[in-house]
């Protein structure tokens, strides 16, 4: 099915969390500063509520989004007070995709853990924890995963200044 | 010591364990890696071991990470490419298609079809590379050490192809956004030709060798096995996933680029683990896949070899590039999966988020489900079959 | 019976596995084998492999597209600017970041700065690394043939522009002496 | 006194020879005991450097069989073909420093190579390398033998335990099981050729083999039938008893990182690596004895008939066997090594327990019948 019929399969079976939808434009061309806007549709979903969405993704059955291929998140700019939370789904049997967006004020960035409904998001949200700072409400297991446990700051916001020095080893 | 507190977390539960024992002894904590002959790269497993049963295990990741994604927001886009190398550095060609294609889509611009072909060929070479290599470790890992010399003779003269075509044996950069840097050189094609079909004669030496060894088959079938429901659960992509019996291939279920022809010519099929020589999704399905995916490839080759054209091998594009604003995600088939790049453009010459989705970071953690309750040369074997590149697990 | 019967398969499998094993790495024990002995023996380098650079400096305009198109910035480049001409001064390159990812070749519009085929460079001190891939310093003799003529030519032109002055200054000179003359005859005339 | 004792009791042996030989040439200050006991330093010191060189040859011949079954040269710097490798990689260990881990049991973990080496040389000393030259000729041969080879498992016991790290600790204990499982198959295979023979030692086992051309070798069929079968199981049980090919488990280098000699260093650790190569040596000589004639063949049955039976040619065609056997049996083991995967640590027990030895009493129940009924029939078993 392509990004329409899941849409309205979505708004048919009430998702919860369901907040609205973004389809790629041309820049129209009466003022100047609006860029358009390319590449893929995305859904927005309430942070609070991805648990909840994935799992009604799952296990609808003409849905069928049953493998959880990527969960990230993405600070667009400095000045931006949201972060996006980026999850891809893709089903095996009706072979589409659906991407998954929710906007997380960066001041308060925690949002429930999906490892229960997917397991394999518990690592995909153990490096989102430790790169943009979000902490996630019941992960079973939120160490660090790929930085060291007493790194200070978090290296993919726009706002992270370089440590100058990391245990006596320089970062310059 | 170590942390036991979290050690206990892993989900072993006792009742699973398939030597019962009576005698309680205190479990030894040892540290697989990160520098060890059987972890592929810089991984360290924490084992945690009744005596030869292991009862608990802990992937630590990190050794090898290079901020790669950091670095994809502070360097040009064309800039980028030679940092796509690194990640699967077993499979260049096809890290670098990603990253192209993602752009491409992103930037919406048409490749001209000689440039497809010759990505097609290199991607699909680049494939048995890949799988030589991870059919060669795990026969080290089992303890024949003679395939991985085999192995290497017939690598080393795809990476000569890929010296004539591109310059580097390792890390190409060679396709790039619009297409290819430039043309095969001429007399590279025959060439590809002639080691297709060497190819198909020393391929059946190696099953012969290895695959069909009964002792491989005693220390491989039945073991690390991987259930369907666990596979998709745990988000498994390519022969992890085919491996359990799934049947899915990006490159004939969401074909992308000359795949919808490929598929329609029928040169190749999927393989799949059918439990033969055990229980279904064991680690001896796992390598049965990849090597059958390898005659696959050398058909793809020689489809794309009889039906290549003369024509320009890339697309009109600016010197430096700008991406429209947006966002786009594309996938493709790499050896070890899914390899996903999702790139957040805002219009400049540099990306606002560049994520890449490893296929071996997902698949890697499996084995905090299926390493419990195997024997100490099992967990070498269970950990071989996953065939991970810590390159792309830590990026 | 089932037992038994898979008890002397695993027997037999076992053994004829085995064999054929064998009778592979028995094949390639009598074969030549296939590796050279690397310092006496070398293979042959394909021409386009990606080795260390070097410059063909007279084409050079030090317009510095290789060094923007290089993504960890170890191309830098010195030279005094004399008119078209150009007196170098350093083309340097460090090897201790180059990745050898041939970005710094296409974008030059001249054409001039290739990789070679030469890869085996090793030195015990790592300022070593830093090559200049200039093969002369200062200015070529035909490019200072080339300033000195430019300067010539500028010269003469400066000369010619002057005299045309000159001669259109002594021109109005002239031609005020008349009128200042004519004036004191028709002055209120032309007034 | 002490060396008429010594004479009396045992036939004329290398050590007698040289004993007698000094005795002769005693100038009359050096003491009466200092005799025999000069000859056997020098016995012992023959037989360390047997052992050493055959250690030698083999290292080279490994790193050559191996290099070419996987399409490359092996050693091809030190001399021509890489012959003086084994002999820079000596030198390479005496010089390097043999250090003893923190935390080590230090009297265990400096014995326990020695205890190695030596199990291997006292087996050695029981082997007659011709008809006519042998240090003792005991009629226990094959029991001492095979008595002596089984202290190894103590030595590498000791080894694993005492250099306190938990890598080495699995392989001692693998060690352990392993080398335990497969002393009774390798017994009770040798059994077969010991009934055919009826005797232990080695000389008169060799000797009961002479006949035309070599026909009368232990393994054909028409000696025996079970021979053959008994000598597979014999080889598979002296590749596990010899830690090589499929059962190199102890120092599984991909699991175990080196096994138990993952601390060691220097001379200590070649003492192991010598010991391994001499066990081979030494388990494929003793299956040249009992199944393929011992020093029979075409070449000594020649010399024989050419140049009488005691004679020099007989001796030295006899000791060219033995050795172009022993290595054969080497290179075998070999090739296999550079061919098959390793077993799993239970299926060795498995196949240990289950298949070798069951088959191989199949093979002595077998051996026997076939000895007590066919054997007064079948014409050339009289000869």
């Amino acid at each position: 099915m392509d990004f329409r019929g899941i849409l309205d399969r979505l708004q048919v079976v009430g998702a919860p969390g369901l907040l609205g939808h973004d389809l790629p434009r041309p820049p129209d061309p009466k003022d100047k500063k609006d860029k358009g806007r390319g590449g893929d549709p995305f859904v927005w979903v309430e942070p609070e509520k991805l648990p909840a969405f994935l799992e009604c993704c799952r296990d609808d059955a003409r849905l069928s989004l049953e493998l959880l291929v990527d969960l990230s998140a993405v600070d667009p700019s400095k000045d931006d007070p949201n972060l996006w939370v980026v999850t891809h789904l893709l089903s095996l049997a009706l072979r589409h995709r659906l991407e998954v967006k929710c906007a997380l004020p960066k001041a308060a960035a925690t949002m429930p853990s999906s490892a229960s409904v997917h397991r394999g998001a518990q690592w995909h949200e153990r490096e989102c924890a430790e790169m943009f700072g979000i902490t996630f409400r019941g992960h079973p297991d939120p160490r660090h995963i790929l930085l060291p446990e007493d790194w200070i700051g978090f290296p993919l916001r726009k706002d992270y200044v370089f440590p100058d020095e990391y245990h006596g080893i320089s970062c310059k | 010591m170590v942390e036991t507190k979290d050690a206990q977390r892993t989900t072993a539960d006792p009742g699973k364990r398939e030597f019962m024992l009576d005698v309680r002894t205190q479990d030894m904590e040892v540290n697989m890696g990160p520098q060890h002959p059987a972890t592929h790269g810089v991984m360290r497993i924490l084992v945690r071991a009744d005596g030869e049963v292991c009862t608990g295990a802990q992937p630590h990741l990190g050794y090898l990470h290079r901020c790669a994604e950091k670095i994809g927001e502070n360097v040009e886009w064309l800039q980028y490419l030679p940092y796509t190398d690194r990640y699967d550095y077993l499979a260049a060609m096809n890290n670098n298609l990603g990253y192209s294609m993602a752009v491409e889509k992103l930037m919406g611009i048409e490749i001209p079809r000689r440039a497809m072909m010759i990505r097609t060929i290199c991607a699909e070479l680049n494939r048995i590379g890949s799988h030589l290599i991870a059919f060669g470790t795990y026969g080290l890992d089992i303890g024949a050490f003679t395939p991985f010399l085999y192995m290497f003779r017939e690598r080393e003269w795809m990476m000569a192809l890929f010296e004539k075509i591109c310059g580097a044996r390792l890390t190409y950069s060679y396709i790039r956004i619009g297409g290819v840097f430039n043309d095969a050189p001429p007399g590279w094609l025959s060439e590809v030709e002639r080691f297709c079909d060497v190819f198909e004669e020393k391929w059946h030496e190696y099953v012969d060798l290895l695959m069909v060894n009964h002792i491989f088959v005693q220390r491989t079938a039945n073991i690390g096995v991987i259930p369907r429901a666990m596979a998709l659960d745990f988000g498994l992509t390519g022969p992890m996933l085919r491996g359990s019996g799934v049947d899915w291939d990006l490159r004939r279920d969401m074909p992308y680029e000359l795949y919808v022809e490929i598929w329609k010519s029928g040169c190749f099929q999927i393989p799949l683990g059918k439990g033969e020589r055990g229980t279904l999704g064991d680690c001896w399905d796992r390598s049965y896949v990849r090597v059958m995916e390898m005659m696959e490839s050398i058909q793809i080759v020689r489809w794309c070899l009889g039906s290549i054209a003369s024509g320009p091998v890339i697309a009109d594009i600016p010197k430096t590039i700008r991406v429209p604003n947006g966002e786009a995600y594309a996938g493709i088939e790499n050896p070890r999966g899914e390899l996903g790049h999702y790139v957040v453009s805002d219009g400049g010459k540099v990306a606002i988020r560049c994520r890449v989705r490893g296929p071996s970071f997902t698949n890697l953690a499996v084995l905090e489900e299926i390493l419990p309750g195997a024997l100490i040369a099992d967990t070498i074997a269970i950990i071989g079959s996953t065939d991970i590149v810590v390159g792309e697990t830590d990026r | 019976m089932k037992a038994t019967a898979k008890y002397f398969r695993n027997c037999i499998d076992a053994l004829k596995t085995t064999l054929v094993g064998m009778r592979i790495t028995g094949k390639y024990l009598l074969q030549k084998p296939i590796t050279v002995q690397y310092p006496d023996e070398r293979l042959p380098i394909p021409n386009r492999y990606r080795g260390i650079h070097y410059l063909e400096q007279e084409k050079c305009i030090e317009c510095l597209a290789c060094a923007r198109a290089c993504p960890i910035d170890c191309i830098e480049m010195d030279a005094v600017r004399h008119g078209k001409e150009l007196e170098w001064i350093s083309f340097t390159l460090d090897y201790q970041k180059c990745m050898f990812c041939e970005l710094c070749v296409y974008p030059c519009p001249k054409d001039c700065i290739h990789m070679g085929t030469e890869f085996a460079f090793v030195s015990y001190d790592r300022s070593e690394f830093v090559h200049d891939l200039l093969s002369y310093r200062g200015m070529a003799r035909d490019a200072k043939v080339r300033m000195l003529e430019a300067e010539e030519k500028k010269k003469a032109k400066e000369e010619a522009k002057k005299a045309k002055e000159a001669a259109k200054a002594a021109q109005l000179a002239e031609q005020e002496g008349k009128a200042a003359a004519g004036g004191a005859q028709g002055g209120p005339g032309q007034g | 006194m002490l060396t008429s004792m010594l004479a009396a009791s045992v036939p004329q042996t290398g050590t007698n020879a040289i004993n007698d030989f000094l005795a002769g040439v005693k100038p009359d200050y050096v003491p009466g005991w200092a005799v025999p006991l000069t000859a056997i330093g020098i016995a012992v010191g023959l037989t360390v450097a047997i052992i050493s060189v055959v250690a030698m040859f083999s290292v080279w011949l490994e790193r050559k069989v191996a290099g070419h079954i996987q399409c490359r040269y092996g050693p091809m710097r030190a001399g021509w073909h890489g012959w003086l490798q084994p002999i820079a990689d000596g030198v390479k260990l005496l010089l390097k420093e043999d250090l003893v881990p923190l935390g080590a049991d230090r009297v265990l973990y400096v014995l326990a190579p020695a205890l190695v080496l030596a199990s291997v040389l006292a087996a050695m000393s029981v082997y007659p390398l011709a008809p006519g030259f042998f240090f003792a000729d005991i009629d226990l041969g094959i029991f001492f033998v095979l008595a002596m080879t089984s202290t190894t498992t103590i030595g590498v016991v000791m080894a694993g335990w005492s250099s306190n790290s938990k890598w080495s600790l699995y392989g001692a204990m693998r060690e352990a099981a392993q080398v335990v499982a497969y002393e009774i198959p390798l017994g009770i295979s040798l059994l077969v050729p010991i009934m055919v023979a009826g005797s232990f030692n080695l000389l008169e086992v060799s000797r009961a083999q002479t006949g035309f051309f070599g026909l009368n070798w232990y393994i054909w069929p028409w000696i025996n039938p079970f021979m053959l079968p008994a000598f597979v199981l014999f080889f598979i049980a002296i590749l596990a008893e010899t830690k090589r090919a499929p059962f190199d488990l102890p120092e599984a280098e991909s699991e175990l990182v080196a096994g138990f000699m993952t601390e060691y260093s220097g001379i200590r650790w070649s003492f192991f690596f010598m010991e391994e190569y001499a066990a081979m040596f030494l388990y494929s000589v003793v299956g040249a004895f009992f199944f393929f004639g011992g020093f029979e063949s075409p070449l000594t049955w020649g010399a024989a008939k050419l140049a009488g039976d005691g004679s020099v040619l007989h001796q030295v065609a006899a000791g060219t066997t033995l050795v172009v056997k022993g290595f054969a049996g080497v290179f075998l083991m070999m090739w296999l090594r550079w061919t098959l995967p390793r077993v799993r640590i239970d299926q060795v027990m498995t196949l240990g327990y289950k298949y070798l030895t069951p088959l191989a009493l199949v093979c002595v129940l077998g051996a026997g019948l076939w000895e007590v009924f066919l054997t007064p029939i079948l014409p050339w078993r009289h000869g």
